[in-house]
């Protein structure tokens, strides 16, 4: 089993009105010195078979076609992150 | 509240700039006109206009200003007629010219509407092309004072089942969900229509409707030396300046960063709390001029501003400091601030005294506001960057005195052939088993069926005022809770009719929208328009162009329907193929009472079914012949814009005397299935028996009777004992009536011939789109 | 004098209109409260409106939680102040922790704007007590994260203390439980996704009818009110 | 000037219906052996300072109390990842 992670974020240059909305919000609640901030998508895949350079290159494949839009949106797709920025846990069995 | 000192960007991109008195020093300059679309001839007649080479930021703003788009360079000389035939009416309170017209619909109010294209956007981003295209017409109305109250959204696709359609499709839906939901703004109706013509070249038109006082109006000048310049909402960043980085790049290459986002994002939580700030503004008549930002950005709105105010008083002019305007990309260089199309900005020109209150609105509602410039009378438009004089115009030249066109034109050659080509030959169907074939068919053909998946994404309730939508032949909205008084909206345009006939479509896309408005019961007033085309520089193109503009400013003196706006949209053609012309026609009407709106549905068993109107062999460019034999020939059907207006007085009377229980228009797909839209809608049967003097005008063909699509007619309910009064109000002012049937039963039949199942109708007209797009 | 009740506009409210109309309908005295202003005007009760605060970017309801006058409800909240959340509203007050949940994307993804069939199945908190038990009503939906979710543990427990307010028939958006609505365990706070406030009026609610199904959650507040 | 990542998924005892489209849509575009999807949040945020632990917890301050809602989602914070799996480069100037 191959876990991957695929992150999306806008393009640079593109507006990220979540991002500014967030920014926005911060320094109301008391945060302070927060220069920038963007907004994207976490996908966390499983796919079937060995973690090797055809699983990622499949994930691949399926962010260019569907968890991206690459006319504004890009991606990067890595394997399960190490513990330390893991988010959840694998799912049990 | 920062200061415009302060709010100076710091840092300078280290950039040679051109300067007017660099330019005058360096006439053998050569500036890349070409490339930003300016013909060499414009180009001379700029450097004419300012007795020098212009500065790369001038030739940035002409170049933008004397575009197509912002110019109508080609269209001018024919939309010339709206003005030249618009009958004489004393209601346009605000013509064309403006943002959006302004019409007096009676008390102390007006109401402002405007319909615009996003076509081309929406095919590169679906989502984001259709949101920002309802954010831009949202702000057109904005500007002029009004609080926008509804929106609607003529759409136009290619073949339903093509894989492209299925990408761009329901991102527009969602984007113009998306962001219309978010500025809390029903959507009252619109269109979907499918045809091969629109594949790779869909049309996103966006319809935007608002409400004032009349003594509320705002026009766009920049009146009054003294008074300050103040750009507010979104910061300004680099969209939509192709054309900029080019010049940019090809003069001064000092390798910035070369990306420019390709695609504008809209953000809409911004402009719903930009609407909010400025009616404030307004209420508190805190604007002298107001200009929204949209195509053109800067260029647009400072000459503009300054133009008007020039040509209204013979005083005006602008100074404006191009480095105060907060930018979201530092990088930028003026040439690209000046052409940036970044969403949701507005301008507005305010008096030293108005200032301080004019920026603390803005503060309550977290709007950055700077003061970029102030109102002159030098007559000219000089803006600087960083202390350097980069523009100085006379700002007319650069709004109102760009090149007009008379392109040649001629009719095609293939144009006899196509209305010789006629559906005669076309086997029709003859049993009654053949005729209920075909009445599932068109019921479940993606043009005529039901919608409900794409406008369950519309909020259309919001506000509260909104007594018809989608579904029904206008929508409605109240604007005033105490008298009900309210309007109707309805938008049509028939791309087959016009490419058959160009002025006989485009006076058919007025005529049924006029009749759409009038089924409800209110009466039309004034019309909106967006005209879709492929390329002017073909001058067949051109030919189909100058016929829809001549048919639709001829029928709107018959009607009385001034046009009040509008908006037009060439080069709509993937590779050398042209879509269909289309004409999109929006027309407006008041309503005394909104409590007396006629449905479309039918609601009570044993009301008695009249056809209104004449039914003739009329077929060509029909929906059956589209979706039953795909195809395409002879000529559209017959305009009667006497009996047009003849059929709106006796429905709107139907509706004003309580007389009618329903109402329907009948167009795509003729008399059946608007029978089979109202029965279905209000889940009722309806038996049709053809009365001897229908089918004597169609030479006794049932066949004709049910499908074809002539223009001039409706089909009401009518309660039992009201039957006698309505028909004599038909028959004293001429109108043909004929008692059709009654509304009975839980199917849909038409004796002798078929009956269908409301059950199977319905199945056959809601699993559509399910089927296509869930 | 009238029962004051409170409706708050948060940058991005959309429904706030409709509510203050509805508050006005049944014969209460609207006040229209400001987010920025922790001062609640001596209002009897509150309604949160629908509409996207803030631009709902990050999530429904996640940033109108921190504004001044959420402070005043939420503590006016815990001591009895009657606070109806209504779609946006609803997102607020579970993102505040005045109701348990959270409310996700709706299950086939879309924004969904249609008349709903619903059961009422608390008539004992402070905005349902002019319903019977049971009732079937039909109130529209418009939204596009809608579906009610919280832990198994939650869940029993609202159902238990009968805390859930409103259901749904047929559920449109995969809601946990059929759950449209939600009450407090002192039954004064109250979210739901549908919207009453589009369901008062004869000539703008449900068509087809029954077009005025939200009207008692408005008539239930006010003779409440006035009896107190 | 520190550039911080948070990442927020849903916790995975809660129902991820983006997840599961997203899912359900990829056998139709020809993806097979997905075992299973799941969709959050990513955040680049930058902080005004140096990249050290004060910020580290700074933005942790902030996921939890503004970028995630604990009741569903659960997040983790690091710094800037690797070149590896960056997906937007730091903005310039
Ligand atoms: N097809 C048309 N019919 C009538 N008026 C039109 C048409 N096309 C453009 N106009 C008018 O020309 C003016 C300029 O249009 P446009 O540049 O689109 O305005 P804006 O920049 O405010 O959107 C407007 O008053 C518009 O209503
Ligand atoms: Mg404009």
């Amino acid at each position: 089993m191959a876990r991957v992670v695929v992150d999306v974020m806008l393009k640079p240059e593109i507006l990220d009105p979540q991002g500014q909305a967030v920014q926005r919000a911060l320094p109301r609640l008391g945060f302070d010195g927060i220069v920038d901030v963007r907004q994207g998508k976490r996908f966390e895949i499983e796919l079937d078979g060995p973690a090797d350079e055809a699983a990622l290159a499949r994930a691949r494949e399926i962010a260019d076609k569907l968890l991206a839009n690459t006319v504004i949106e890009q991606y990067a797709v890595r394997f399960d992150p190490a513990e330390a920025d893991r988010v959840t846990e694998p799912a049990a069995g | 509240m920062t200061a415009p000192e302060q709010n100076r960007n710091s840092t300078r991109p280290a950039y040679v700039v051109d300067t007017v008195e660099h330019a005058a020093a360096s006439p053998d300059v050569q500036l890349p006109y070409e490339a930003l679309g300016v013909k060499p001839d414009e180009y001379d007649r700029i450097r004419e206009i300012l007795g020098r080479r212009p500065t790369s930021c001038e030739l940035a703003m002409y170049s933008v200003m004397w575009s197509e788009h912002c110019s109508y360079k080609s269209s001018k000389v024919h939309l010339k007629q709206f003005g030249e035939k618009a009958p004489d009416v004393d209601f346009l309170l605000v013509g064309p010219g403006e943002n959006a017209g302004v019409v007096d619909v009676g008390g102390d109010l007006a109401v402002t509407f405007k319909i615009e294209s996003h076509n081309h956007p929406s095919y590169v981003e679906p989502y984001q092309g259709a949101a920002t295209g309802i954010g831009g017409i949202v702000r057109d109305i904005l500007t002029m004072g009004a609080r926008p109250i509804a929106v609607m959204d003529p759409l136009r696709f290619g073949p339903a089942d093509a894989a492209d359609t299925h990408r761009v499709l329901p991102g527009v839906v969602r984007g113009i969900g998306g962001y219309g939901n978010s500025l809390g703004l029903p959507n009252i109706g619109g269109e979907i229509v499918f045809d091969p013509c629109y594949a790779g070249n869909p049309l996103v038109n966006a319809l935007a409707v608002g409400v004032m006082k009349k003594s509320e109006i705002k026009l766009a000048q920049a009146h009054g030396p003294g008074n300050k310049v103040i750009l507010f909402g979104a910061r300004t960043g680099g969209d939509g300046i192709g054309g900029a980085s080019v010049l940019a790049s090809a003069t001064f290459d000092d390798g910035r960063p070369s990306k420019r986002p390709s695609v504008q994002v809209g953000d809409p939580f911004m402009e719903k709390v930009l609407i909010e700030c400025c009616l404030e503004i307004f209420a508190e008549d805190l604007v002298v001029g107001i200009q929204d930002l949209g195509a053109a950005g800067l260029s647009c709105s400072t000459s503009e501003l300054a133009a008007a105010a020039l040509q209204q008083t013979g005083v005006g002019g602008m100074d404006v400091q191009l480095d105060l305007v907060p930018l979201r990309d530092a990088t930028l260089l003026p040439e690209e601030i000046l052409m940036s199309e970044s969403q949701e900005r507005m301008m507005a020109v305010v008096t030293p005294a108005d200032v301080e209150r004019f920026f603390g609105i803005c503060e309550k509602w977290d709007v950055t506001a700077t003061v970029v410039g102030t109102v002159t009378d030098t007559g000219r438009l000089r803006i600087t960057w960083h202390g350097e004089t980069v523009v100085d115009v006379d700002p007319r030249t650069v709004a109102h005195q760009g090149p007009v066109y008379h392109r040649p034109y001629h009719r095609p050659a293939w144009q006899d052939e196509l209305q010789a080509a006629t559906p005669d030959s076309l086997s029709r169907p003859k049993t009654g088993e053949e005729l209920r074939e075909t009445v599932l068919r068109l019921a479940g053909d993606p043009n005529l069926a039901d919608k409900r998946w794409v406008i369950e994404q519309y909020d259309h309730r919001v506000r509260g005022n909104t007594v018809l939508a989608h579904g029904e032949d206008s929508g409605m909205l109240r604007l005033d809770d105490e008298s009900n008084l309210g309007i109707a909206l309805a938008t049509d345009g028939n791309g087959r009719y016009a490419k058959l006939d160009p002025y006989t479509g485009a006076q058919l896309a007025l005529a049924e929208a006029y009749r759409n408005v009038a089924a409800t019961g209110a009466r039309p007033l004034a019309v909106t328009d967006c005209l879709n085309f492929g390329s002017p520089e073909d001058p067949e193109v051109m030919w189909q162009f100058a016929e829809a503009t001549r048919g639709l400013a001829d029928a709107c003196q018959v009607l009385g329907t001034p046009v009040t706006g509008g908006n037009v949209s060439f080069y709509n053609q993937t590779n050398e193929q042209a879509i269909h012309p289309t004409p999109v026609v929006g027309v407006l009407g008041v309503i005394d009472d909104v409590s007396r709106r006629t449905r479309s549905a039918f609601e009570h068993e044993g009301d008695v079914l009249l056809l209104l109107g004449e039914t003739h062999d009329e077929l060509g460019g029909s929906e059956w012949a589209h979706v039953v034999h795909g195809h395409l020939g002879g000529l559209p059907p017959r305009v009667d814009l006497e009996r047009e207006r003849l059929l709106a007085e006796v429905l709107i009377a139907g509706s004003r005397d309580g007389m009618l229980s329903a109402a329907h228009d009948l167009s795509d797909g003729g008399l059946i299935q608007a029978v089979v839209e109202s029965a279905l809608r209000g889940g009722h049967g309806a038996r049709i028996v053809l009365p001897d003097t229908v089918l004597d005008q169609v030479g006794g063909d049932p066949f004709v009777a049910l499908f074809s699509e002539s223009a001039g007619r409706a089909v009401v309910a009518v309660p039992r004992n009201e039957e006698l009064r309505f028909t004599e109000v038909c028959r004293s002012r001429g109108l043909p009536v004929a008692r059709i049937g009654v509304v009975e039963g839980e199917a849909v039949e038409v004796r002798s011939q078929f009956s269908i199942p409301l059950e199977e109708l319905r199945r056959a007209h809601t699993g559509t789109f399910p089927a296509l797009f869930g | 004098m009238s029962a004051r009740v409170g409706v708050v506009t948060f940058p991005g409210s959309q429904d706030d209109q409709d509510a203050l109309r509805a508050v006005e309908l049944v014969g209460a005295e609207p006040i229209a409260l400001w987010h920025r202003e922790r001062d609640l005007r001596q209002v009897d009760a509150v309604v949160l409106p629908g509409g996207f605060s803030y631009g709902d970017y990050l999530r429904a309801g996640a940033i109108a939680r921190f504004s001044p006058v959420m402070e005043t409800i939420v503590a006016g909240a815990r001591e009895g102040l009657p606070v109806l959340g209504i779609c946006n509203g609803f997102q607020v007050l579970c993102e505040s922790h005045l109701l348990p949940g959270a409310l996700i994307r709706n299950g086939g993804m879309l924004f969904i704007n249609r008349d709903q069939r619903l059961r009422v199945d608390s008539v004992s908190t402070a905005w349902t007590a002019d319903y019977t038990a049971g009732q079937q009503i039909l109130i529209p939906i418009k939204n596009g994260e809608g579906r009610y979710t919280a832990d198994e543990h939650t869940l029993d427990e609202l159902e238990a203390e009968g805390r859930v307010v409103v259901r749904y028939l047929d559920n449109p958006n995969g809601s946990a439980r059929d759950i449209a609505g939600i009450a407090n365990a002192a039954g004064n706070v109250v979210g739901l996704m549908p919207h009453p406030e589009h369901a008062v009026e004869e000539l703008t609610g449900p068509y087809p009818g029954p077009a005025t199904d939200g009207l008692p959650f408005f008539t239930s507040i006010l003779k409440r009110l006035v009896a107190a």
